[in-house]
């Protein structure tokens, strides 16, 4: 099943997509960079945009949240969001990237809130071009098979959309006045212009292999060739799809009784991350950090890459520490 | 509003040493909370707020400002006697702030002849340093000045018995927490965020303005080389980063070695 | 038989400073206000640093005003490289420094000075009698931290405003905020004048004086590159070392300026007297009604007059804000300067008072020299002449109520100490 | 639909408190919500996320083997925010927690073998807890040798119920070593004169060196300070204890007990483990497959 929606229906469509959640959608307001925020004008939107600094994952987990509030009688309040929204214009790597992330906070223990609002969010995920930046298809993260609700693929003046879900499928029913049953040339399109945009892919990383590698290459000197321009700043793991680590605390009101507990995301980078009980750090120095976090990247478990080739975490590197270019230095002697 | 009883209360002093007052002034700011936070301790010295006074023990003793003359380290020490718990507020108390931009680059004899005219040192002055550098710190509040939410978090955490929370990660976290456009990246500017303690939620880059590291550099994890390296390889000369760094770390250890002058005396 | 009277400490005043009276007989023989808040040599420290970042340095001479610290070391720098700025910026500026203007005279008037006229040692005190009246200043204070925040990016040591304009232009409803709450502590701002009405000055004396303000052009306000002089004189800011002339005295880490060898006074008072015909709406009213308070010779008249630029720069930001919301705000870029050899002097009255700000530049638009005027160092002077007025007229009295007018004397004046060291005597 | 939020802290009542020694206390607590109490179950070696509220949460290990439902002990060490403020707390007040987390100890694979059970300091805390339950099912085990290192006797952890081990737990076929770091230590000194062969001056690893301790059909199991993990396991193997005979738990700064925080993640790209749910009890051989976990 698969739909064609004519580009200059698309204003239309997200009207209909107002019904089903408020609609976000990456858009670039003069001097910032591009972001999900809210559609309040269709105009704005920017739906070839190249990476948003801050991935889809901020509004499941969110970058500082209140979880409880508080009470030192009554202990803890839950606060709960079910707002429902949907997110329009999610790249295929990030799509994936929140695959990963399911597998930490909705498989095992599920996370409250993370799980709210995946439930309670609707993905649209368009396809991209990629920058010099980009190398998903080497982590084999360049095309989405599930995770979303619809994918649209752009192709000439109009999009052929995928249907991923029974929410997607309702939209669709929806909407069925703005779209079209593909037809059979569509679909020859849509295969060409897959074929084509992975031919525009320059930057190839082989990650055949590679825990062992990163295993094996612990005393290689790129990893303090690169912790001595590294300022720990943590910005690479922030900017991570597939990033996962918080911190918490507590805040304690005037009357000294009631308060709130917050997470917020946190680094590995960061010095404090690896601190326990008697001031013992179990990695003290930035080289260290440094190679736990391309391990971490390598590797959620014994079956999955934690790295989605996203291109964020070089792009946004205010040291300029290029995450595809460490990995092959250490690949290579 | 039910009250402790008042010998219940902590007994707290807020001392200013060489500075703007503006840490001072921050508490003031917490124009919401005010009285009823204050209410919460008995205040014993409160130089900008009140003229009373009392020279007792103190449970608490806030201090800010830089020790930059005799008079100072001598107040200092004096208040640090009498205090159970010591708390520096502000850049001023922490490292020194802006009046230590200089250390180990001009004296004082230079500094007074360029402001004063003469060379004696007539006013005892020392070269400016955090109070941490003469006497015990039980904790530090950074920035210049203070955030007044990390003010009344401290406050409430102090009276409740627990130490305070303070950032101990860089201006970078909370432009990526905020999703604020990374200005080095961006346009180039000479931002010293990613060896700034954070704590002002990335107030400059909020702004579209490179951070000037008003809060002082995270301590034990600092790469001023790095920044170094950023920045030259953006364009700016190197005399001008080194006084960029320094200017609210002359004393900071990785800092104040840079652009240091090797015949500088210091103080006297 | 001398006798020497000390002060150690002022209290609720910004910086260190105390007072020391000499008395031989009959007679006040000597005094001095001392300044022992540590000097931090801002002229010297600030020496080779580009001209991007002087405002952020030069600011931290002081807290309460850092403002317009920062506006002074700004309009300098502008003055030097010959950098226009638009409307919209100058409204902003405007609007800025009435927030200061807010801010400091509210805690000033309330915080400070009112506990004086209630007989309180401090507003805290005073809060469990007067509870309503503390928590409005509170608040007045607060509006006034607001438009710092919202324009200058903090309270204290904001970041906003740069070299030809503003970083980021704040937003229509962020500045409708400002107005909702300019009309919210209007009232309070006029209840401050009244208190201080309700009371004559718990002291009086009565100095010869000459006042000193900029000329804020058409409207009642705090930036202006003229400055204008209470026996007639009118001068261009830079000639402001041809007027004032500033000695060091080694009691002070502050120095003493004098104006055709006399002292001579700005701030709020000075700006009153000065610019009186330029006070519109319910400030002008409420001059009128209390005019005959406002004595030359009296400092503490000081208080009445800071009253009533409250209430003036509460009505002027509701102005402001119409004005930029009527022409609707536009994104500004920075302006690109070109730096070169260069000498500016900008002024600004903070609200003590004139601040001057005087840089010269080498090529590559490094600062070489420096020179700051605070309004405090201008009025030691003038302070230390009404001590001897207060002390000789006192002299017969206990030394305690000596000591508690002398010290009325210097927070009338509202000295900002901190501010006072950074003065700077050049090197001829 | 109502999933359990993991991260809510339950209400739990605070029925005794005992001072053990300047820095360390422990807590006797009871769930008070009796729905709840029937579902709680833990294991040795099981650890709680713990609550001040307010304040702030601490991973604790639960110090005590599971008699009565709902109940359990902690023995808390005050070194910061959170510990401090759980020392302040009195006989009736609450604190919140939530657990049991992680895998705790393998209990069952462990039965019919001798247990060694090795800590230091406060790494008794979690250590009692297999002990007690070894004694609960004593007949399940074989001899139980217990070795603790403390620093002095004051500094003893559960001093009463050790020092009777000491002197009478042949009749339990338990043997109870100590080693003591402080000479000046007169306490220590004469349990030493006591028994010479039970009581020694030096790190725990003397015990292990004077011991006559042979791997066969055992089990050992440590827990104490990070730096202590390197040495003992040395001399274990030198006594030809092989890498998954040796248990050992781990601590990290974990924030949720759950595996979703990311603090406790270690290893390299062929081996991340949690600390949090994949141990804090892992074996020598975790540990040697795992960069960084020891
Ligand atoms: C599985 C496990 C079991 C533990 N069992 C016990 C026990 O039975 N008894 C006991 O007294 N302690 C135990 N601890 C240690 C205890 O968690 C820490 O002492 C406690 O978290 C410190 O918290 P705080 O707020 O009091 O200290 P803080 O003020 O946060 O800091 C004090 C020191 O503790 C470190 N620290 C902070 N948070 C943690 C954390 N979550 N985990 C480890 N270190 C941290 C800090 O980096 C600092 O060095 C255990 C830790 C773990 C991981
Ligand atoms: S590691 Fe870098 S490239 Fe990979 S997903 Fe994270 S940010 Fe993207
Ligand atoms: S703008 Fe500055 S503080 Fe923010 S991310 Fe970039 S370097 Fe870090
Ligand atoms: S961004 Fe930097 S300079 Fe700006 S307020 Fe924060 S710490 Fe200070």
């Amino acid at each position: 099943m698969y739909k064609k929606l004519l580009k200059d229906d698309l204003e239309n469509f997200i009207f209909i997509l107002k019904k089903f959640g408020v609609v976000h959608a990456p858009v670039r307001e003069a001097g910032r960079v591009y972001e999900f925020t809210e559609l309040t004008d269709s105009k704005i939107l920017q739906l070839n945009y190249t990476r948003t600094m801050i991935p889809p994952k901020k509004f499941f987990l969110k970058p500082k949240e209140q979880l409880y509030i508080l009470n030192r009688r009554e202990g803890f309040k839950e606060i709960v969001d079910d707002s429902k929204i949907v997110l329009l214009g999610v790249h295929a790597c990030d799509i994936n990237a929140l695959n990963l992330l399911d597998r930490i906070y909705i498989d095992q223990f599920p996370d409250r809130y993370y799980k709210t609002r995946r439930e309670n969010t609707i993905i649209i995920g368009v396809s991209c071009k990629p920058d010099e930046y980009c190398f998903c298809t080497s982590t084999n993260s360049s095309y989405a098979l599930e995770g979303f609700d619809l994918f649209m693929h752009e192709i000439d003046d109009s999009y052929i959309i995928r249907i991923g879900s029974l929410k997607g499928f309702q939209i669709v029913c929806e909407s069925e006045n703005l779209l079209a049953e593909a037809s059979s040339n569509d679909i020859k399109e849509f295969k060409r212009a897959e074929a084509e945009r992975l031919k525009e892919f320059t930057l190839h990383l082989n990650v055949n292999g590679i825990q062992d590698i990163l295993d094996a290459s612990y005393d290689h000197p790129v990893w303090q060739e690169n912790a001595d321009i590294c300022f720990g700043c943590g910005s690479c793991n922030l900017v991570c799809p597939t990033c996962r680590c918080y911190d918490t605390a507590d805040f304690l009101n005037l009357d000294l009784k009631t308060g709130v507990r917050v997470r917020r995301w946190d680094s590995c980078m960061l010095k404090q991350h690896g601190l326990v009980a008697g001031g013992l750090n179990f990695r003290p120095t930035r080289v260290e950090r440094l190679y736990n976090r391309f391990n971490c990247k390598m590797s959620l478990s014994e079956d999955s890459l934690n790295c989605v080739g996203c291109g964020r975490c070089t792009v946004y590197c205010p040291a300029d520490i290029n995450f595809v270019e460490v990995l092959k230095q250490v690949g290579e002697d | 509003m039910k009250e402790p009883a008042s010998e219940n209360k902590p007994k707290i002093g807020v001392f200013s040493l060489t500075g703007c007052a503006g840490d001072q002034l921050m508490i003031l700011n917490l124009e919401d909370t005010l009285i009823e936070l204050l209410s919460k301790f008995e205040i014993k010295s409160f130089q900008e707020a009140s003229s009373y006074s009392e020279n007792i023990r103190l449970d608490i003793a806030f201090v800010e400002g830089s020790v930059s003359t005799e008079h100072d380290l001598e107040k200092l020490k004096e208040i640090r006697d009498k205090s159970s718990l010591l708390v520096a507020i502000g850049d001023c108390a922490v490292n020194g702030c802006v009046q230590a931009m200089r250390n180990s680059q001009t004296s004082i004899a230079e500094r007074m002849l360029d402001v004063y005219g003469v060379e004696d040192n007539i006013y005892r002055a020392l070269e400016p340093k955090g109070i941490g550098e003469y006497v015990r710190v039980d904790f530090e509040i950074p920035g210049c000045p203070v955030e007044k939410e990390e003010v009344f978090n401290t406050l409430i955490s102090l009276l409740n018995g627990d130490p305070p929370l303070i950032p101990d990660y860089p201006v970078c976290v909370e432009c990526k927490l905020n999703g604020y456009p990374c200005v080095i990246i961006e346009e180039g500017k000479p931002c010293l965020g990613p060896i700034i303690t954070a704590g002002c939620d990335a107030r400059c880059p909020s702004l579209g303005l490179d951070c000037v590291g008003c809060r002082g550099p995270i301590k034990g994890e600092t790469n001023a080389k790095a920044e170094l390296e950023a920045l030259r390889k953006r364009g700016y000369p190197d005399k001008y980063i080194i006084n960029r760094l320094r200017f609210f770390a002359g004393n900071f250890p990785d800092i104040r070695i840079l652009g240091e002058r090797k015949n500088s005396k210091g103080e006297k | 038989m001398v006798k020497t009277l000390k002060i150690d400490e002022l209290t609720r005043v910004e910086g260190h400073g105390g007072i020391t009276v000499i008395i031989e007989g009959e007679k006040v023989k000597d005094v001095k206000m001392n300044i022992f808040e540590g000097p931090r040599f801002f002229e010297s420290i600030i020496k080779t640093v580009y001209y991007d970042k002087v405002p952020d340095i030069m600011r931290r001479i002081c807290a309460i005003c850092t403002a317009s610290h920062s506006l002074a070391s700004i309009r300098a720098i502008e003055h030097a490289f010959h950098i226009q700025v638009s409307d919209q910026t100058q409204i902003l500026r405007d609007l800025l420094i009435h927030g200061e203007i807010i801010e400091s005279h509210a805690l000033h008037v309330f915080m400070l000075a009112l506990p004086d006229y209630l007989g309180y040692p401090d507003a805290l005190k005073m809060s469990s009698e007067h509870f309503e009246i503390v928590k409005a200043a509170l608040e007045l204070k607060k509006a006034g931290n607001m438009i710092h925040n919202i324009i200058s990016g903090r309270e204290i040591h904001g970041m906003n405003e740069r070299v030809g304009g503003f970083s980021k232009i704040p937003n229509e409803r962020k500045l409708e905020i400002i107005k909702e709450e300019m009309l919210n502590v209007k009232k309070t701002a006029e209840l401050s004048v009244e208190l201080l009405a309700r009371k004559e000055p718990p002291l009086n004396i009565n100095s010869k004086n000459i006042f000193m303000a900029l000329n804020p052009g058409g409207k009642y306000g705090f930036i202006g590159d003229e400055i204008l002089i209470s026996d007639g004189g009118k001068h261009h800011i830079n000639d402001y070392l041809n007027i004032i002339h500033e000695r060091t005295v080694n009691y002070s880490t502050a120095k003493i300026s004098l104006y055709k060898n006399q002292p001579f006074t700005v701030g709020a008072l000075a700006r009153i007297i000065l610019n009186k015909s330029k006070l519109e709406g319910s400030a002008k009213n409420m001059f009128k009604t209390y005019q005959a308070l406002i004595r030359e010779g009296n400092p503490l008249t000081n208080n009445i007059a800071q009253a009533i630029e409250l209430v003036h720069s509460v009505e002027r930001a509701v102005v402001l804000v119409d004005e930029l919301l009527s022409r609707g705000v536009r994104d500004e870029r920075l302006p690109v300067v070109n730096v070169k050899e260069a000498r500016g002097v900008g002024a600004v009255e903070a609200p003590r008072g004139i601040l001057y700000h005087d840089y010269t530049f080498d090529k590559y638009g490094c600062i070489v020299k420096c020179n700051v005027i605070t309004p405090t160092a201008q009025n030691i002077a003038s302070i230390e002449r009404d001590y001897r007025e207060a002390a000789s007229s006192l002299i017969n009295e206990d030394e305690d109520k000596i000591k508690f007018n002398l010290e009325l004397i210097s927070r009338a004046y509202d000295p900002c100490i901190s501010c006072a060291t950074h003065v700077i005597r050049l090197k001829n | 639909m109502t999933v359990k939020n993991p991260l809510t802290p339950m209400e739990a009542e605070i029925i005794r408190v005992e001072e053990m020694t300047s820095i360390e206390k422990l807590f006797y607590l009871k769930l008070t919500d009796p729905q709840i109490i029937g579902e709680f179950h833990y294991n040795p070696g099981q650890f709680l996320e713990v609550s001040v509220p307010g304040v702030g949460e601490a991973p604790i290990s639960i110090c005590d083997a599971q008699r009565e439902p709902g109940q359990l002990q902690l023995c808390i060490r005050k070194v910061g925010r959170v510990t401090n403020a759980i020392h302040r707390l009195k006989e009736g007040d609450r604190l919140w927690i939530r657990g049991p987390y992680g895998n705790g100890f393998p209990m069952k694979l462990m039965e019919n073998h001798n247990l060694l059970l090795i800590a230091g300091g406060l790494g008794i805390a979690p250590l009692r807890s297999v002990l007690q339950h070894a004694l609960l099912y004593r007949t399940n085990y074989g001899l139980i040798t217990v070795m603790y290192g403390v620093r002095c006797y004051s500094m003893m952890l559960f001093r009463e119920e050790f020092i009777r081990l000491f002197r009478e737990g042949d009749k339990l076929n338990v043997k109870f070593l100590l080693a003591y770091e402080d000479e000046s230590d007169t306490k220590c000194y004469q349990l030493a004169c006591e028994r010479s062969d039970r009581c020694m001056r030096g790190l725990v690893t003397r015990l292990i060196e004077a011991a006559t301790i042979t791997p066969d059909n055992t089990y050992a199991v440590i827990c104490g300070p990070p730096v202590m993990y390197k040495f003992v396991v040395r001399e274990l193997t030198q006594r030809g204890f092989t890498p998954t005979q040796i248990y050992m738990t781990m601590e990290r700064r974990m924030k949720c007990g759950v595996g979703k925080c990311g603090h406790c993640i270690t290893g390299s790209s062929n081996s991340i483990k949690y600390v949090c749910k994949d141990g804090p009890v892992f074996t020598y051989w975790d540990a040697l497959k795992t960069k960084g976990l020891m």
